[in-house]
């Protein structure tokens, strides 16, 4: 049969199931794939907070989105052209984020009476008409699976598991993408049961030409590669991005890495990446608690290794004092907290940017600690390493900003050669000549680093106040007052240290969208669409969020508006207008979901 | 080789020439209150030190927060002076990372049973090879006298005008309870002892839990002078060792012996019983370790004081060094190039 | 009286009907992955309520977090899901503030023992009569499969790719380390028992720790089937009943014996040892709970089941209120106007 | 022998010597004594860190300030006009702050060699000369003590303790204070030992008479009674006015008050105090750390009971993750804070307002809390019981922040009647009907408090995030952003309920002296000196720091300038920049004292 062939631009696809159906794995297939017909792309998993809900049940669905295209792809897409539903309940929770007119193909056989109960339809949605909005192509994929496998004499249980590559296969081909790689993988990942290598290469064809034989789709549509940086890439994700930094900075700087870290959604990963590099030295402890994961971080730096911990939400609020004491002692501790929606508990599998004012200035008394932030999955890598070359330099905590929208989410990332890779040197003081543990570096007013180990340098340190190059315990008032201006000085001073922050767009202008963190990709992407309509908005986001960069205050003054998105409800518009003295307007959105690109859109229409 | 082996590399493994006492005194002045128990123990432990054949810059004194907390402070070795109940955590981080190093914990009643009593337990565990001292004095030294997790129920503290309703913890038996491969009593007023106990500690290769019955002569004067005063102490201390059996009185005349699990003193001379009655110590016998551990909480029994239970079991941080070390033979030393273009990569032109 | 008292005067203090474990069941939808041990301890919790004799109202269950500590939710009564850890401590604060509501804590081997270690034994040696129950699944179910501190040594998990190096707790123990008046082990898997077990409890005056041997049939499966599944269950488990002797086996033919303080499996048939040659259990013997705890740590014993002890000792919240009633009524009612004039006070006209 | 008799305005002693001089005792007499003759006061003790410093040394060194006078007074005093010093250590320590021209008391016997050692004199500074530009008086404290007493046969040790009552005998004459009240204290205090009583008095008497008829002082001076409001007065330190705030408002609401606290300096007399009161009703409990103290407390408030906990410092930080439990759960407990100087351990013993931040921002997420402050000794009695109302009213914790140095001083505090105290009137939900356990008051947003034992009522609550009305776990984006919002909400409705804010002073001018807390006292008396120059200046403390009261913008834009002093690094001024984007002046002091009024007079000067 022929079809017709449509070129888009971009498209955004969303692979929804229940949680045992195999959606992530189906999309991440389909990204590799994606990824290697050069298209940029960018990806969003959304799980149930659930382990195991029961089936069929809308809190179990699980999703996976991915954005591709052939121009510069920022975000895994605001709202999908095509949603894949393996059952009720999966049609049920993402249709609100499909577009009107946008393509569903739905497992005909996965809405029988009992998945639609427990999604809590009362007629069928394919047949009832309620979709008429959408193009609709309700495909029996179950049977269809069954009927591919029915020689091959298997359980009904693993037929059931094959069937969303039928689904990937015919997603292979309305989107013109090879079958080849998935079937490698495959073929490698089954390497031990062939019959599954068979039965999952069967179902993908089969899916594949169904596409390409029956009627009922008419159109196939082809995303031309993306103009990307020539070199070699991979797909990588937020905290697999963060671990890989850490060990990167172990490397270059010589330095063993050592974790201390207490399990947490959604920051857990990191620590489950760092346990499998053994061979880079990388000791990961499970403290007993958070307290445990950074006072074993401040031991190990202490005793000169490169000190991390990692955490999220209840797990950063623990650690308030032991930060405290790193800024006393000043050791380097590279602290990572993957934000998720809050107070308390709160939302733990959903993503929010609302730690920035605890990051800043949550401690008691002055206790300032470097606070910077990861813009998209792929930036963690720089982020973290980053992190531990300000944190050797300054000796100093750091305190590294990702959330769970960057830590969970995938971008093909243009692998740096190690040797672009910048230097670190740390030192460890060995002479004993003039040695004190408080005289500091005239430069960056760090400390020297005197490890247990070193001859002649026995000294003592501690959290009780300091006397001035010598450490000793100090009471008295007006070294009280010179060390906590010495510690803020020291914070303050790397603004000397770090690249001047740049404005996208123009450098004057009506409107400024300052960013952070994660929400880079929404707001790139808005801004670029405003530009292109000619709009005067540009945009600038903020990677160090203490201390500012240095021409921050010239580049605000240069606007006649500035708008702040944050997921939260008004964080770094209240350190600007404390610092900068400049009216700010926030648009906050606290939902546990990252910004659409429209939503930033349309708020910035609303200010031209 | 790692930038710390890198720098330490020419560093002493064993002193330079044979310390004394005096070299583990820091510059700094003590500022215990004077006659306080702490002034022993830390002399105690200056004096053990020269014998232990580590260069004390292989030392690391680690503390929380109180009076004992102080300790790392007066040592001329490394000290770090930590916050309230985190010293053991702190300890496992940096032995972990520095294998190589002799890690000692200072820790009071307080800061070790109340706030820091889960960061010992797990420590203890996980059989890291750190020592801890224990300072019992039975009440918070500095925070000026309230009552603390081992002071016996009903006492009158600042806290407690109307008597404590806390039931005590037994130190042994938590630390035992969580399986500590090294547990111990000593009393701050038994200088030999002190020391005794001290370097059977530092010998042992595991963590090493050590009960220190400490005079706090401000807040809580004599708590243990039944145990530590010469007229006194003969009668009510029975002074435990490896495979002797359980003698103790000022005529060393009377034994413990067991009826069932159940301690009890016997007399030595009224003929009932003999030597041979009596418990033998066996400090690798885990059920007798309990026994010993919670005479404290029997009424009529002496205390025990000594090497309750010592057994070996691995390393915690020997296992993680092992664990990399099989891995880089397995893998060969981490090749960042190799990792970050792991996996599927696809190449642009 | 107080508003609390004034509010709930006429509040039946036992229940005004008859409960059935459906009286029990909330209104919320059970989210534990289908298949999960918690499920059973769930049923079997809501099966013995009804035998209490406590109204509903007057129930109160707390949690920290994990998949175990979902609980409350699930409970018709009042519901506490607290934070990672410190359900003993919330706990602590209800029941001394309201010594007349019945006070269950819901933990995980995480929660209860990792992050809330601490909170775990200072609420057992203060003995508060509160009910914990630590589902015991040896694996941090809700984040999805790391090592907990029950975990065996060597285990492969998410955070340990290459095996664990940490040796586990033996929760018993730690228990009877902090001196627990109420130590019980149970299966999620034999409905009677956990029913026995719970109601026993229920029964004690004072703190009772419960571990209920769970399984998490996605991230540890299987952890326990040796004690719980059929064909293996005779012969790996003994079931200790008070002033029974440790008989255990298919054909109830082994029994447990003390050498020394040893115990050993013997055979009830090769005519060499009788049933009175085995341990007898006392409920009340405090060594012999060390005992009956250890065993889970020796090879080749059978898994000692039921209630390993059980004593009374005062409990802290009825001392704390005796404290106030004396304190009442030997200067009467705090007056506030009194308060606020007594001692030194002058008179400016 | 007849002397002069001045009249004086004002005076600020301090007495200064051994930690076992008793010097805190003499204090205290001299302070009741000074308050039964009517003047107005405020006083200061000064401990050492140590428990028991070694005799003689200077970190051992104990102090006692009080300034009286016939008007109003309202603070320790910056300068001394009289020094009494028992040893040189305490001279040596404490002549910084006596005023040039100043009088020393100093006992000549404990001049002695090893004591100059001690303090680190080379030469005798009552016999140098150095002291030239004070008027020194060396007595023989201790020798006329023994002279005193030589009949009585007391050991030497029993004597050496009573000189200090020696010293107290001279400033009693010396200000024409009546020994009355003090030999009456020590009649009660010692009535089991009568030959204390005996000597005591002795000595007290010994030292009057010696005023009366050596020659070496020829001034006696009198200050006037002050024309305070009538009524009946006691003394109250910071502490204890929290403490009885606390039982008051527990009296007054008909609940029970539980405090779970663990002893931290300076807070522990706080749980000391409140440990005492059982007839109360109060139970205290000592719990195994802070977070076992907050954590009981909600459990407590759970109950229905005023959950309180009493931290400082690195207690608070570890209360972080709690305080947003109890945000979620929305249950009223009272967390106070009686703040140190930091950050970590830092300076316990000293004072500093530097966990503002913390209080108001220090959590994860969107976590908002009540804050409110207290300004003196005694208002701690009243923010204390404003605490509890809030709490109750709101159904939310509250911050209350005290400081070491409001908590330890005392002042004059006219004692209210328990009928003027307003009423606090908390319900329990009793009724089944409709209940719902986050159905909200409309009003105030509260929602029910309906605790364990009602029947019907029977409900979970938990750290997640909830369903609006239902209380029911929610993940759903829209609710959640909806319940972040009404929390945030419901804080800031109490700026409804709370009074405006009252400037002292002109309601416009040149100059606003903005403060918060324990600085009251010298802001007050620095505006109040520069308002009788006539300058144009006027003075705003904040007791409420979240919310702002509602006038506070309009009052600060009345204003050309704003200074702000604070004993932090500008923690206020960021506050309100952000909130009124309005340029602060900030004068910040971090050395673990209080401001000296003439420290901001001068900055005023600066200004004006
Ligand atoms: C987090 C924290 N909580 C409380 C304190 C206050 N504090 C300091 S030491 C101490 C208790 C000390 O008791 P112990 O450990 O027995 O030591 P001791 O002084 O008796 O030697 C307390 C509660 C603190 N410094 N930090
Ligand atoms: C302070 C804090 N740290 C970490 C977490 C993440 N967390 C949630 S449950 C859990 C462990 C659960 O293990 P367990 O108590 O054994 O419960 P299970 O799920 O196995 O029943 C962890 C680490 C958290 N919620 N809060
Ligand atoms: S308070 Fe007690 S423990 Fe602390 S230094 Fe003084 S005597 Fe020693
Ligand atoms: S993860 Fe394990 S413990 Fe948690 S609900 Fe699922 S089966 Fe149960
Ligand atoms: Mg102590
Ligand atoms: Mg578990």
């Amino acid at each position: 049969m022929n079809k017709d062939l449509k070129n888009l631009d971009e498209v955004t696809i969303r692979f929804a199931g229940d949680s045992g159906d195999g959606m992530q794995l189906t999309g991440m297939q389909f990204t590799s794939t994606t990824a290697l017909v050069g298209n940029d792309l960018s990806t969003l998993p959304d799980f149930p907070a659930e382990i195991r809900a029961p089936a069929g049940t809308t809190f179990g669905v699980s999703g996976f989105q991915i954005h591709f295209g052939s121009t510069e792809i920022n975000t895994p897409g605001d709202m999908c052209d095509v949603l894949v539903a393996m059952n009720p309940a999966a049609l049920k929770v993402n249709l609100r984020s499909l577009e009107d007119g946008g393509i569903i193909i739905a497992n005909k056989d996965g809405f029988n009476e009992k998945n639609l109960k427990l999604a809590g339809y009362q007629s069928n949605p394919l047949e009832d008409g309620s979709l008429s909005k959408y193009q609709v192509h309700a495909v029996a994929i179950t049977a269809l699976t069954h009927n591919a496998l029915a020689d091959l004499g298997l359980s009904n249980k693993v037929i059931e598991r094959c069937k969303n590559f039928f689904a990937l296969g015919m997603m292979y081909w309305m989107f013109t993408r090879p079958l080849e790689p998935t079937i490698k993988w495959i073929q490698e990942k089954f390497k031990k049961t062939p019959e599954l290598i068979e039965a999952n290469t069967r179902v993908l064809k089969a899916g594949y030409a169904f596409g390409e034989t029956t009627e009922i789709f008419a159109v196939r549509y082809q995303v031309k590669p993306a103009p990307l940086k020539p070199g070699r890439y991979r797909s990588i994700t937020g905290n697999e991005a963060l671990a890989w930094g850490l060990i990167a900075a172990s490397v270059k700087s010589g330095l063993d890495l050592f974790l201390g870290s207490y399990p947490i959604t959604p920051a857990s990963d990191i620590l489950h990446e760092l346990s499998k590099h053994k061979n880079f030295r990388v000791k990961t402890f499970q403290a007993e608690d958070e307290i445990a994961g950074i006072t074993s971080a401040i031991g190990a730096s202490y005793g000169g290794a490169i000190g991390v911990t990692t955490t999220s939400g209840p797990g950063m609020a623990l650690k308030t004092e032991a930060l405290g004491l790193a800024v006393m002692l000043e050791v380097p501790v590279v602290v990572c907290n993957i934000q998720r929606g809050g107070p308390s508990t709160g939302l733990p599998t959903k993503t929010e940017q609302a730690d920035l004012l605890q990051a800043v200035y949550g401690r008691n008394s002055e206790a300032p600690i470097p606070v910077i932030a990861a813009n998209t999955p792929a930036d963690c890598f720089f982020t973290a390493f980053e992190s531990v070359k300000l944190a050797l330099k300054y000796m100093t905590p750091v305190i590294l900003l990702s959330d769970g929208y960057v830590a969970n989410g995938a971008e093909p990332w243009l692998i740096p050669s190690v040797n672009s890779l910048p230097d670190i040197a740390p030192k460890f003081r060995t002479d004993p000549e003039g040695f004190y543990p408080y005289l500091r570096d005239e430069k960056t007013l760090a400390r020297p680093w005197a490890i247990p180990g070193t001859p002649g340098l026995e000294h003592r340190i501690g959290g009780l106040e300091k006397q001035h190059i010598t450490g000793n315990v100090s009471y008295d008032p007006e070294n009280h007052e010179f060390m906590v201006k010495m510690r803020q000085a020291k914070v303050d001073r790397i603004a000397d240290d770090i690249p001047l922050a740049q404005v996208e767009g123009d450098q004057k202008g009506d409107l400024l969208v300052v960013g952070w963190g994660g929400t880079y990709g929404a707001i790139k992407t808005a801004v670029d669409n405003k530009r292109r309509e000619g709009r005067s908005v540009s945009h600038l986001h903020l990677k160090y969020l203490n201390p500012f960069q240095k021409n921050v205050g010239e580049i605000l003054y240069n606007f006649k508006n500035i708008l702040v998105p944050e997921l939260n409800l008004g964080q770094l518009s209240k350190l600007l207008r404390a610092k900068y003295l400049v009216p700010t307007i926030t648009l906050s959105k606290v939902q546990g979901l990252p910004f659409k690109s429209i939503e930033i859109e349309n708020k910035i229409d609303e200010l031209l | 080789m790692n930038l710390v082996e890198e720098t330490l590399k020419d560093a002493p493994k064993t002193p330079v020439q044979k310390y004394t006492a005096k070299d583990f005194q820091s510059d700094q002045d003590v500022r215990w209150c004077p006659g306080c128990g702490d002034y022993s123990i830390l002399a105690q432990v200056q004096r053990v030190m020269p014998d232990l054949n580590i260069p004390k810059h292989n030392m690391v004194f680690i503390s929380g927060i109180g009076c004992s907390s102080r300790f790392p402070y007066y040592m001329d070795t490394y000290g770090f002076h930590g916050i309230h109940g985190r010293a053991p955590a702190i300890a496992t981080g940096l032995k972990i990372a520095r294998p190589d190093l002799s890690v000692w914990v200072a820790t009071g009643d307080g800061d070790g049973l109340s706030i820091g009593g889960n960061h010992l337990i797990h420590i203890c565990r996980r059989n890291l090879n750190v020592k801890i001292l224990l300072f019992n004095n039975q009440i918070y030294g500095l925070t000026k006298g309230q009552y603390s997790p081992t002071s016996e129920f009903g006492k009158v503290t600042k806290s407690t005008p109307y008597g404590s309703v806390d039931h005590p913890f037994n130190p042994l038996l938590v630390a035992l309870g969580a399986e500590a491969s090294f547990v111990a009593r000593t009393l701050d007023r038994d200088p030999k002892h002190l020391q005794f106990v001290i370097k059977r500690a530092a010998e042992h290769k595991g963590t090493a839990f050590i009960e220190i019955y400490q005079n706090c002569n401000v807040f809580n004067d004599g708590a243990f002078f039944t145990f530590t005063e010469k007229d006194t102490k003969d009668d009510n201390v029975v002074f435990i060792e490896h495979e002797k059996p359980l003698i103790f009185g000022k005529e060393r005349d009377k034994g413990i012996r067991l009826e069932g699990f159940t301690p009890s003193v016997v007399s030595l001379t009224d003929g009932k019983y003999s030597v041979n009655d009596l418990i033998v110590h066996n400090e690798k016998d885990t059920m007798l370790s309990f026994i010993l551990a919670r005479m404290s909480s029997i009424p009529n029994l002496p205390r025990p004081v000594g090497v309750v239970y010592a057994v070996e079991r691995p390393l915690y941080e020997a296992e993680m060094s092992r664990q990399i070390h099989q891995a880089i033979q397995k893998q060969g030393e981490g090749n960042l190039e190799k990792l970050l273009n792991y996996g599927e990569t696809w190449v642009i032109n």
